[in-house]
């Protein structure tokens, strides 16, 4: 059976090339960065240069502003309280929006009991918020603005350079969650205005478990955990060596490949839109129609439940994912689907595609060929069809 | 994560659909989690002669519908009472924990059609 | 020339058989164990096969009482803090020993800011604390006890069975850093009588990047990071898939050969000992004689600076460590040397020498044959040398 994986936005598969690299680093030069003999001397070199990498990418202009975590969640969680803490002194507002990722609503939510006020911006019907929404929200208070640059769900990419010349005119701190959106649109941190970014490794063909926090240089920080002095006295622990290597080869690779990968998806992702939408009644596109991610596909299909639409193609072969609450675990569909107006029977019906750099057309054109007949199949079994 | 039970009465759902001019309709939904599943049955002598389901809902939802309707077809009224959630779930070898309390409301659609049969009986 | 890993307490290789399974999971079987598609499920078994094989290797009786990690010091962290403020309705005093890594130390200097109070019992000569110290120590307030099972500096272990009997009957949560023992001596979470421990991949052969958290059901804890649900809300972000599965496979091998490794290497460490002993003088033995890791030499040479002992065996090809201030990055002499009562000038002098299981006796025989005559040169140099 032909095998599709069209879940880019959940992992990726690590690049043949980036996995030799690793390899490389935990057999042969295993040493722990922080020894002085030849051993640790060697690993201590891989993770500076992969640093640089990092820093060369997004446009840091200072290597040391890159910081190694373990995964996105992580340096979401070290921007957000890190700022928090170490700013409470002049405020306790924070400004977020409503399609940012469970590592920063649920790490502001933890803040909102501890004493911080969280204001989080509603978004419009493709899932964005306005720099001027963001401007209105600041008070005399607030000492954070966190806002994602392309979201994981419905693909929509917000106005970052905008809010960043807002912050940058309040003179408030501002993070950008850029883990859907780097290797796949440009990233600089200077245009963007951001003082700290948030990275994941295994969406870009590294690793799992590895990620990074830039932080622009000046920027008021504390540490959120604590141990040994590693990657200077930011975040202690042993340096996963292999994964930090991994992630430094990635984001140079995805890089690379970004704006050629970009047209190339960009003609799939026109093609599936146009064709679903043709074939299929009562579908409705979610995330913007075109500010979205190249990669990025995302429908509701009404009368139907994700998790259904997910296992049948699964037995097709396809490998794709739904923010139904039945997938989530949690009995509530996708807060981002709520937040962009959905009812919930409507985003319960979601399914997100999403893909990468081994898809191919004839990948594009096995799915509009499988896809219809499971969504009318679903359609007759469901009690809300209307026949 | 579903049994092999489960997963063929998800890719071959038994009785899928609805009787026209049934005996007995029930429909029953769990709203935090937005499945809903339709019985309509058709019976005869107190004996479950016909029955059908539609459903909106996780494999686990489809798979339980499907199964409640293989269980009670055939039976009498008060056989078919009996038939449980539970039993329901054990019959496809188990739920993961998470699908027990949301996608585990077949018998709840049987006995409501059975109950709406008896109400027409009544009436 | 010949190279000879010395410094296994610092670090390991990753075994190849782990690397191999390791491997698997980077390229072939990528998914996000959270994806319910064939790829996500393949991901979902080996994190499951992982945690059963941790659990069965530390005797837990739930394979729901281990969450991974980021490594150790993650570990550590989830550990104290989780415990800390989920009980800090019960009490603000925490126990521990000079003995133990930053991870614990630091974090409960950090904890110490936020108003618990900490009391940090003395280490008698070898390093040991005693089960009566920690009994005395406990006030009604103690909410918890942190004590490591062996130190990574002088190897010394902890009686650790007596504090979990103290600490059952006082009923009070007890947690074990057991990242130095476990794979070297029998670690058994019922026997210690420990309600959490902390573990890292890669002291055993495993990688870097990768802990784990055993936590006894029942435990009053609450996670320090937020974000998704994974690791049963335990510790959010995407699951290392590939460090879970090494991880695993590392402990499982650790424990298959620990019987004959621990024999075969105390033997060595005890040859070590006595032929350093008498062949050099001025030397103390540092951490217990006997009462240490199988693998585990370390001395102090007066006169003497540990980094000068370090640059000259690694020109011999001999990897190893040092607690001097020189060699830490932090002009403080190790904690642990102060805290056993070796003076500053003394501690300065220390040496690390951890062996793994691709050591041999040929390797012990070229240390000691290369070792006297840099200690002599560097005491010619030294103006503390009586000559
Ligand atoms: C937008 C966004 N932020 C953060 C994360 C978390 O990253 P990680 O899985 O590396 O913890 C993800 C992916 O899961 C994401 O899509
Ligand atoms: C006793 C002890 N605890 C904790 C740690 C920290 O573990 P990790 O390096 O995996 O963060 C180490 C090693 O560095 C250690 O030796
Ligand atoms: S219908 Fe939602 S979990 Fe089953
Ligand atoms: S003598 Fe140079 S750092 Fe200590």
């Amino acid at each position: 059976m032909r095998k599709v994986y069209f879940d880019h936005s959940a992992t990726t598969p690590v690049d043949p090339a980036v996995a030799e690299e690793m390899m490389k680093y935990l057999t042969e030069h295993f040493g722990n960065p922080s020894s002085i003999h030849a051993f640790g001397r060697e690993a201590r070199k891989a993770v500076e240069h992969a640093r640089q990498q990092v820093a060369t990418a997004i446009g840091a202009s200072h290597v040391g502003e890159i910081a190694f975590t373990s995964g996105g969640t992580e340096a979401d969680n070290m921007a957000i309280r890190g700022v928090a803490y170490a700013n409470r002194h002049k405020g306790n507002h924070i400004i977020t929006t409503a399609a940012e990722h469970h590592a920063v609503l649920s790490t502001c939510k933890q803040l909102e009991k501890e004493g911080f006020a969280v204001t989080v911006l509603p978004l419009d019907q493709y899932g964005q918020v306005t720099a001027q929404q963001v401007a209105d929200a600041i008070t005399d208070k607030t000492i954070l603005i966190s806002v994602m640059h392309a979201n994981n769900e419905i693909g929509t990419i917000m106005p970052i350079k905008e809010i960043g010349q807002v912050a940058k005119e309040r003179k408030i701190i501002f993070h950008c969650d850029a883990v859907q959106s780097v290797g796949k649109i440009p990233v600089n941190v200077d245009e963007l205005g951001v003082d700290l970014l948030t990275i994941s490794g295994h969406k870009i063909y590294g690793p799992k478990g590895i990620g990074a926090m830039y932080i622009r240089k000046g920027t008021f920080w504390q540490p959120i955990t604590y141990g040994g002095g590693q990657e200077r006295r930011r975040r202690p622990g042993t340096e996963n060596v292999a994964g930090i290597v991994g992630l430094g080869k990635a984001i140079e690779l995805a890089t690379e490949r970004m704006q050629s990968e970009a047209e190339r998806l960009t003609r799939y992702r026109d093609r599936l839109i146009s064709e679903v939408m043709a074939k299929i009644p009562h579908t409705i596109l979610t995330g913007h129609p075109t500010n979205r991610l190249p990669n990025h596909v995302s429908f509701c299909f009404r009368f139907i439940e994700g998790e259904s639409m997910l296992l049948m193609l699964d037995m097709k072969g396809i490998a794709i994912s739904s923010g139904s609450a039945c997938t989530s675990g949690s009995l509530e569909p996708s807060h981002v689907l709520t937040a962009i107006g959905l009812p919930q029977e409507v985003a319960h019906g979601s399914l997100r595609l999403t893909m990468g750099k081994d898809n191919t057309e004839e990948d594009v054109e096995y799915f509009l060929e499988v896809l219809p007949p499971i969504i009318e199949r679903l359609r007759e079994m469901s009690p809300l069809s209307e026949g | 994560m579903y049994s092999e039970k489960v997963m063929d009465h998800f890719t071959n759902p038994r009785n899928v659909g609805e009787i026209e001019n049934p005996d007995g309709v029930g429909q029953v939904g769990n709203p935090s989690c937005g499945d809903i599943m339709k019985i309509t049955l058709k019976i005869e002598d107190n004996v479950i002669k016909d029955i059908k389901f539609k459903t909106f809902g996780c494999g686990a939802a489809v798979a339980t519908s499907s199964m409640v309707t293989e269980m009670a077809m055939g039976k009498t009224i008060d056989e078919a009472l009996k038939i449980s959630n539970k039993a329901v779930a054990e019959a496809l070898d188990g739920l993961p924990p998470v699908k027990m309390h949301c996608s585990n409301l077949a018998a709840d659609a049987l006995k409501a059609a059975i109950e709406d049969y008896l109400k027409k009986q009544q009436a």
